[in-house]
């Protein structure tokens, strides 16, 4: 995965600026991120096949879906922050929060589901909102501003639903978590490749989504050519906070009703596949610069290792040990192999 | 039956399951199963566990002992491994009505707090009785359950709960707010009731240190501190869990339902504010007296509990 | 310029302002605040919490972050314990060796950082499981119970009046870092690289060894604070370091770190740690509702970074080039 | 081969046959120079010919991928940057390389910090060092200021007193000159002067060649990762035949007659306008197609006039018209999308390019909301189609679109800076400090660029502290000092009258006060 602190360099043969993509393109996609990921994602589902038995069995190939599914929505919604820069540890509790009013709506207001679920992203892109509006008004660090309404928002939401769960959700709904399609596709999965499209979409073919890139890299240059930088900053923590209620909602279709410890305390469970997936898709931590694809491998991968490790049944202590090392590894083996095409670009 | 492999999945890593594992060999051995294995999640969180029952059910486990991570969001993967054919029984803690599991063996949180609770004012010196109830995460809604058990022990008795102090299941920040508490009000409390593990732990330590022996204090399951605080006078007492009986019958109610048995609709079934399918693993108060013989104590309500359980709870083709 | 003007430019002004305010508040709404064993209480979760920050503050200086700084606290504590209770090794020798775990173990996350190239972010969220599971596999999840007296002893009496011996151990800690961070050379160095990697590497600063010296300290400052906790706690719980990650980052960055590198302020950090603490003790002391608990809390951080924000935002604008 | 170029001493440093390729790029082959000891050797070349990257291997920041250096005669392999500064060479990069938090005196002594790790710093003697150093170069400093709060041409040359400070027998100097004033520059020269006759060999890259032509004896051209000659003498070399060995044929001198835009619409006036940033009652106008030159010295104002007329800071004062009817202008996009008014900026790293991205994003920054189809999308093809032109036209040395602008060198991404306004099509263009690290080559492009641009009806207004630049281009030069106009002239294009006129402009009132 490309986690080199400094921006990996685009390699190109000499060539006037006339000449498009060709050979460069097929290059540079073969020294990505996206495709050590994809190397990885082979090697170990082939090994863990090997290894284990069930791995490959259909249901454990639902579950790995719907498992990773979620967290790769998670991870885009670290990702939709991590462009500016900047980051948001307050996604589990906007998450909790948009469940939480989802179940409400339907259960204490008795709305529709499809109205309740528009309400529950709604409250979460504002949460999101909130978010942006403060870090650009106060101009401190989204870090400190973010762990505060963590705080807040989880907070706020305990002490009104006082840790109830809503569980009275219509069987239209609960089903999206169990529905098997075609025998072994969860409709959650199907539903992050949909996110992950819409993103890409933004973030290669809407001007939106490139000033958000630009002013993540440089806010200084990008306010000079014109972008409205804390305007993009306050979108991109709005769209943090839609994603993350996105992914709440999933996980309410996946547990069957909307509960307050769904992300943990003050959903900070949620933290580390938020980051996993983005870091090891490659994304900048100092931001401007994004990878979808590689956040939605990432997050696969993470998942995948986990299911195969305890496939594996070391001894049950001893599974996260063996998960960091497994993940070490990964990287390791992955850093190797762009040394090596490098290398051979060279002369 | 020898084909039966039992799972006993706790919530996550945690002292109070450690008998489980034990529980499970012997039940293993003693009923001729193929195994009942103590399989622990790797955090204590809702989707490690899910994800520890799915890959249990992949790897051919068939019946299963679980305590839930959570009452309610527990259920849906219950269900699914209910419909794989996988009996369930929700151990420790329950399950909220309805779930597919066969019922709820364990400890009634919100009752035991409730006990606890009588026992202590039934301790306290005549006069206001004001008492601190320190609980864990308030996202647990057993948490809930135990603060409003406790406040209507003190209603009934005429005790006024003047502080709860939640969220603290971590040792650090239990000890930081423990502590800060007794720095600031230990003249305004005349009894402490702890409702979980970690506050049990670091409120009978904070006791001893500051020497005080005049504010009465119940504590809840049996870590060593604490039991050692009993003997040693600074803890009236512990509410006393039965995680190996829990272990124990579970396993081989389990393997019983597996084995064509199924649940006596009509059985003494009590009824708690989570499920009307809960068998009291049994909980007891433990003070100065018992604290000396409280495991064989402990044994001797499991060995009743399992000798009438077949008969009382399930339906066996004979 | 007057004192105060001068003042005002330092750090640990804003901070010091919050805390002097959030003192005169908390102490005058309830005296008992102000009480030696309340002094104490909260010296002594000071004192662990400041190891804890430190540990990350170090690592915030070159511009990187460390997540595994509770693994590696949480198996430093069992390691001191465990070592105590199984092997019956005497406690000077448990002491080292737990610290020397830290050490190594952060080395590792520095030379994995430095020579792979990996962002630290990544390494140290993997080495995080490793340590955390080493941890679990030891423990299987249940306490190390009999620490020697002494121990206890440490964790628990005072030196003089309210000032426990904890407290003492951090106050050393933070002058011999405020020492390595402002007069030191390899402090300097440290600093460097989180200012402009690019330019001490051009200047001859090895950047790769700096990058492992302050990882390893990292690592011993949070074995350090592992092992301050077994003392204070007197038990050694597995679950020690789980949640240390958040404090540590939120103290630095009270304390104006800048997370980009380059910039750390030990008196500032140690005051965030205060606020901190203050803030956490206020809440039990009036008995907030605790479904309110977090609400408060989130609220009073804001409060205390604004006001440090101000201050900054007023200099800025007397700020002028030459 | 040494001895073909019969060499009258040993070289101090020779550069043999060295090569160095990057993904893409071949940005030296077989590259030769040998440094004769205390004389100022010029390295020449257009940019991206190569000339930091020699200095890059020299000083151990890049390994060659072949050829060998040689130290006094005897090869030598640097393994790192401290090998370099420990056998005596020194060196002042391209680009800053300040820690901004750090004090001056702290940046000047870092190497030696560097070297022993736990010695305690005595920053009395650190400072006295300091202060010396900075005093060699005419600079009142307190060596207790942090670097962040320097103007750029002040970090230029505490970096020069770092690498003095190292008391270097070798010391390579690339672009030290970019940004200085013309007075500061004079001062820097005397010192090289001195230091040469102490014995010190220098290294000395700049693109502004009657510099090379006032002090350097000998000369190395790069062209294209190449010698085009090595270590020849200057003498008896005049301007052109520099010019022709560095872009292979002589420069054509633009000489474009005087226009007159008494009648032309204005596009952008400015009455009595005052700024938060202390500019006080500025009256300027720029009518269309018009280059109305700002000058001034370093710190006179011009960027921040600049920066308020773009609206980002507040204008406190007067009235700001554009194309005639009044302009209230708060935000840069405003200026850019609302008023279509452009800016380059002097401080490309900083403000003027995204360095982690692409030419291709950066070039089209300014056009993709114009460009965004109806469903609001768009494809790197249709930027490309619209960018494209314009990289074209300044000959941005890259080798495609995709390349990360961070790897370019300095004069190329200069060029990005200025080609991204270009594609923007606006009708006001403010250019501040447009061919700072420029080789002589595009430098002619640029303006002929500006000159047609103007021609096709854009109003200009050009910042420079390059005198004959100013003079090439502008049809009307305004004199900027101390935040205030101090006075306005009609351009003659004679070189020696108009430069009296500015200095006088700008010195009446120095006498004024
Ligand atoms: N780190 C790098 N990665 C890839 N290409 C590079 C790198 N550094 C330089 N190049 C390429 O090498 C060539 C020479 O660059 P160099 O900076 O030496 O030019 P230069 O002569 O200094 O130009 P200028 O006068 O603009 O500074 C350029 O084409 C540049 O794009
Ligand atoms: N009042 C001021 N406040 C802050 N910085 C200033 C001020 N005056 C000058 N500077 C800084 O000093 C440097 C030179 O000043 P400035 O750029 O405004 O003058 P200029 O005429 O634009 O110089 P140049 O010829 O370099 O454009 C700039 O870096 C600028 O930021
Ligand atoms: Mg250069
Ligand atoms: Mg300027």
């Amino acid at each position: 995965m490309n986690v080199e602190q400094s921006p990996a360099r685009a390699p190109a043969p000499q060539a006037s600026p006339a000449d498009q993509r060709g050979p460069n393109a097929s290059l540079r996609f073969l020294l990505s991120n996206e495709f050590g990921l994809i190397v990885l994602i082979v090697v170990f589902t082939v090994l863990f096949g090997l290894a284990t038995k069930g791995f490959l069995s259909s249901f454990n190939l639902f579950t790995l879906g719907r498992t990773a599914a979620v967290n790769i929505v998670i991870g885009l919604s670290m990702m939709a922050v991590i462009v500016t820069g900047g980051l948001n540890l307050a996604v589990g509790a906007i998450g909790v929060c948009a469940a939480m009013t989802f179940g409400a709506l339907i259960e204490v207001v008795g709305l529709p589901w499809p109205i309740a679920l528009a309400g529950g992203l709604a409250l979460g892109a504002a949460l999101g909102a909130v978010n942006g509006i403060a870090v650009v008004r106060s101009g401190l660090h989204s870090f400190i501003i973010t762990l505060a309404t963590m705080s807040i928002f989880f907070g706020v939401m305990v002490f009104i639903t006082r840790a109830e769960s809503f569980r009275g959700l219509p069987q239209s709904f609960t089903m999206l978590g169990r529905m098997k399609l075609a025998g072994v596709i969860s409709p959650l999965l199907i539903v992050a490749v949909a996110v992950s499209l819409a993103l890409v979409v933004l973030y290669r073919l809407t001007p939106l989504g490139r000033e958000m890139l630009a002013a993540g890299a440089k806010p200084e240059a990008a306010v000079l050519s014109g972008v409205r930088v804390d305007r993009v900053v306050v979108l991109c923590h709005l769209l943090s906070g839609l994603l993350a209620s996105i992914a709440a909602l999933m996980l309410v279709a996946r547990n069957g009703a909307a509960i307050p410890a769904m992300a943990g305390q003050l959903g900070q469970d949620w933290l580390l596949p938020a980051f996993l997936g983005p870091v090891l898709g490659g994304t900048l931590l100092s931001g401007g610069r994004v990878s979808v694809l590689g956040t939605f491998l990432g997050a696969l991968l993470v998942t995948m290792l986990t299911s195969g490790l305890l496939l594996l049944q070391i001894g049950e202590f001893w599974v996260q040990a063996c998960l960091g090392i497994l993940l070490l590894i990964a990287v390791l083996l992955d850093k190797a192999r762009r040394l090596f095409l490098a290398s051979r670009r060279m002369i | 039956a020898d084909d039966t492999k039992v799972a006993l999945v706790p919530g996550g890593p945690h002292p109070y399951f450690a008998a489980w594992e034990q529980a499970g060999k012997d039940a293993a051995r003693d009923f001729g199963l193929a195994g009942a294995d103590y399989k622990v999640p790797q955090k204590w969180e809702l989707s490690a566990q899910n994800q520890l029952l799915e890959s249990l059910l992949t790897q051919g486990y068939n019946a299963f002992l679980i305590f839930p991570g959570d009452p309610v969001g527990s259920v849906s993967t219950v269900d699914e491994l209910v419909g794989a054919g996988a009996p369930v029984i929700a151990a420790a803690g329950c399950l909220k009505d309805p779930s597919d599991a066969s019922f709820c063996l364990g400890t009634d949180t919100g009752h035991s707090a409730y006990l606890g609770a009588k026992e202590l004012i039934k301790r306290l010196p005549a006069g206001k009785k004001r008492i601190a109830h320190f609980t864990g995460f308030l996202v647990d809604p057993n948490t809930q359950l135990r603060i409003d058990a406790v406040n209507q022990a003190a209603k009934e008795e005429g005790a006024e709960v003047v502080q709860v102090i939640a969220d603290i299941d971590a040792p650090e920040p239990a000890e930081e707010k423990i502590n800060a508490y007794l720095a600031a009000h230990a003249n305004d409390v005349d009894g402490i009731i702890t409702t979980a593990w970690v506050p049990a732990v670091t409120a009978a330590n904070a006791l001893r240190k500051i020497g005080d022996k005049r504010i009465v204090m119940v504590g809840i399951d049996h870590d060593e501190v604490v039991i050692k605080a009993i003997k040693d006078g600074f803890v009236a007492g512990t509410m006393l869990q039965n995680p190996y009986g829990q272990g124990y019958i579970g396993s081989f109610a389990v393997d019983k339902l597996r084995s064509g048995c199924t649940v006596k609709a009509d059985a003494p079934w009590k009824k708690n504010a989570l499920t009307d399918h809960f068998i009291d693993s049994g909980t007891v108060f433990v003070g100065p007296e018992q604290v000396d013989n409280y495991v064989t104590a402990m044994q001797g309500i499991t060995k009743d509990l399992f000798s009438t359980f077949e008969k009382t709870y399930l339906n066996c083709p004979s | 310029m007057g004192y105060l003007s001068r003042y005002a430019r330092t750090d640990w002004f804003g901070p010091l302002i919050a805390t002097l305010i959030a003192i005169a508040l908390v102490g005058g709404f309830n005296p008992s605040f102000l009480s030696p064993f309340n002094i104490q209480v909260l010296l002594l979760a000071i004192a662990v919490n400041a190891l804890i920050a430190f540990s990350q503050m170090i690592i915030i200086a070159i511009g990187q972050m460390n997540l595994s700084v509770g693994a590696i606290g949480g198996l430093a504590a069992i390691a001191f314990a465990g070592m105590m209770e199984v092997w019956g090794l005497p406690v000077p020798v448990a002491l080292v060796l737990a610290l020397a775990i830290g050490v190594v173990a952060g080395m590792l996350n520095g030379i994995f950082i430095a020579w792979t190239g990996i962002s630290a972010f990544i390494i140290t969220l993997a080495s995080l499981s490793v340590f955390k599971g080493i941890n679990l596999g030891i423990t299987r999840a249940s306490p190390f119970y009999d620490i020697p007296q002494i121990v206890k002893d440490f964790g628990n009496t005072n030196i003089i009046g309210p000032l426990p011996w904890l407290a003492v151990v951090t106050a050393v800690v933070a002058v011999l870092l405020w020492f390595l961070l402002n007069r030191q050379a390899l402090g300097r160095c440290i600093l460097a690289v989180g200012g402009n990697e690019h330019a001490a590497e051009l200047s001859g600063i090895s950047v790769r060894k700096t990058i492992v010296a302050a990882h390893a300290l990292s690592g011993l400052l949070a074995a350090l604070a592992g092992v301050a906790l077994v003392a204070r706690l007197q038990i050694g719980q597995p679950t020690i370091g789980d949640d240390w990650l958040i404090l540590s980052f939120a103290a630095p960055v009270i304390g104006g770190a800048v997370l980009s590198g380059g910039h750390v302020s030990v008196p500032a950090t140690l005051l965030g740690v205060a606020i901190v603490a203050i803030i956490t003790q206020a809440l039990v002391l009036f008995n907030i509702d605790p479904f309110l608990v977090q609400v408060v809390l989130g609220v009073l951080i804001l409060w205390a970074v604004g006001i440090n924000r101000f201050r900054e935002v007023r200099l800025a604008k007397t700020a002028k080039r030459i | 081969m040494a001895d073909l170029s019969s060499p009258s001493t040993v070289p101090v440093l020779e550069a043999r046959e060295v090569s160095k390729f990057f993904p893409g790029v071949k940005a030296l082959q077989d590259v030769s120079m040998r440094l004769e000891p205390g004389s100022i050797h010029a390295l020449l070349g257009e940019n991206g010919a190569g000339k930091s990257t020699l200095i890059k291997i020299i000083t151990g920041v890049h390994r060659p991928d072949g050829g060998t250096l040689l130290l006094d005669g005897t090869p030598i392999e640097l393994r790192g940057t401290r090998d370099a500064t420990s056998r005596g060479i020194g060196v002042v990069h391209q680009e800053r390389n300040l820690i901004p938090r750090f004090t001056v005196g702290e940046n000047i002594s870092l190497e030696r910090l560097a070297t022993h790790p736990l010695k305690t710093v005595d920053y009395q003697a650190l400072n006295e060092t300091a202060r010396h150093w900075l005093g060699v170069l005419g600079l009142d400093i307190d060596p207790r200021t942090p670097v962040s709060q320097l103007s750029v041409a002040k970090m230029q040359l505490v970096e020069i007193a770092k690498a003095l400070s190292l008391k270097s027998r070798v010391l390579l100097l690339d672009e030290p000159t970019a940004s200085l004033t013309p007075h500061e520059t004079v001062a820097l020269f005397d010192l090289l002067r001195r230091l040469r006759d102490d014995g010190v060999s220098m290294l000395f890259v700049s693109h502004k060649l009657e510099e090379v032509q006032e002090i350097c004896d000998r000369v190395t051209v790069l062209r294209d990762g190449r010698n085009a000659c090595a270590s020849q003498s200057m003498a008896g070399m005049g301007r052109h035949d520099l010019v022709r060995l560095m872009i292979g044929r002589s420069e054509q001198i633009a000489n474009w007659p005087t226009r007159h835009f008494e009648k032309a619409p204005e596009a952008l006036k400015l009455t009595g306008v005052s700024t938060a940033l202390g500019h006080r009652d500025v009256d300027l106008t720029v009518r269309k197609g018009e280059i109305v030159g700002l000058y001034g010295l370093v710190g006179a104002g011009r960027t921040e006039l600049a920066k308020c007329i773009m609206g980002a800071h507040p204008v406190t004062g007067g009235t700001v018209e554009v194309a005639g009817k009044p302009a209230k202008i708060t935000t840069v996009a405003d200026a850019i999308h609302r008023y279509r008014i452009g800016y380059v900026s002097e401080d490309r790293k900083q403000e003027g390019l995204v360095l982690i991205h692409t030419v291709l994003e950066n070039a089209g920054i300014t056009v993709w909301r114009r460009l965004a189809n109806r469903l609001g999308l768009l494809t790197d093809g249709t930027v490309r189609r619209t960018v494209e032109p314009y990289i074209r036209k300044l000959e941005v040395r890259t080798p495609s679109l995709e390349q990360i602008v961070g790897n370019l060198s300095g004069g190329n991404q200069q060029k990005i800076s200025v080609a991204k306004w270009l594609a923007a099509g606006i009708d006001v263009l403010i250019v501040d400090e447009p061919s700072v690290g420029i080789d002589i080559k595009t430098k002619a492009y640029l303006h002929e660029l500006l000159r047609e641009l103007s021609d096709s009806g854009t109003a200009i207004l050009l910042i420079t502290s390059d005198m004959p630049e100013m003079i090439t281009l502008a049809d009307r030069i305004v004199v900027m000092n101390d935040y205030r106009i101090s006075g306005e002239l009609e351009n003659t294009r004679d070189y020696g009258r108009m430069s009296e006129g500015i200095m006088y402009l700008i010195h009446r009132v120095e006498a004024a006060e």
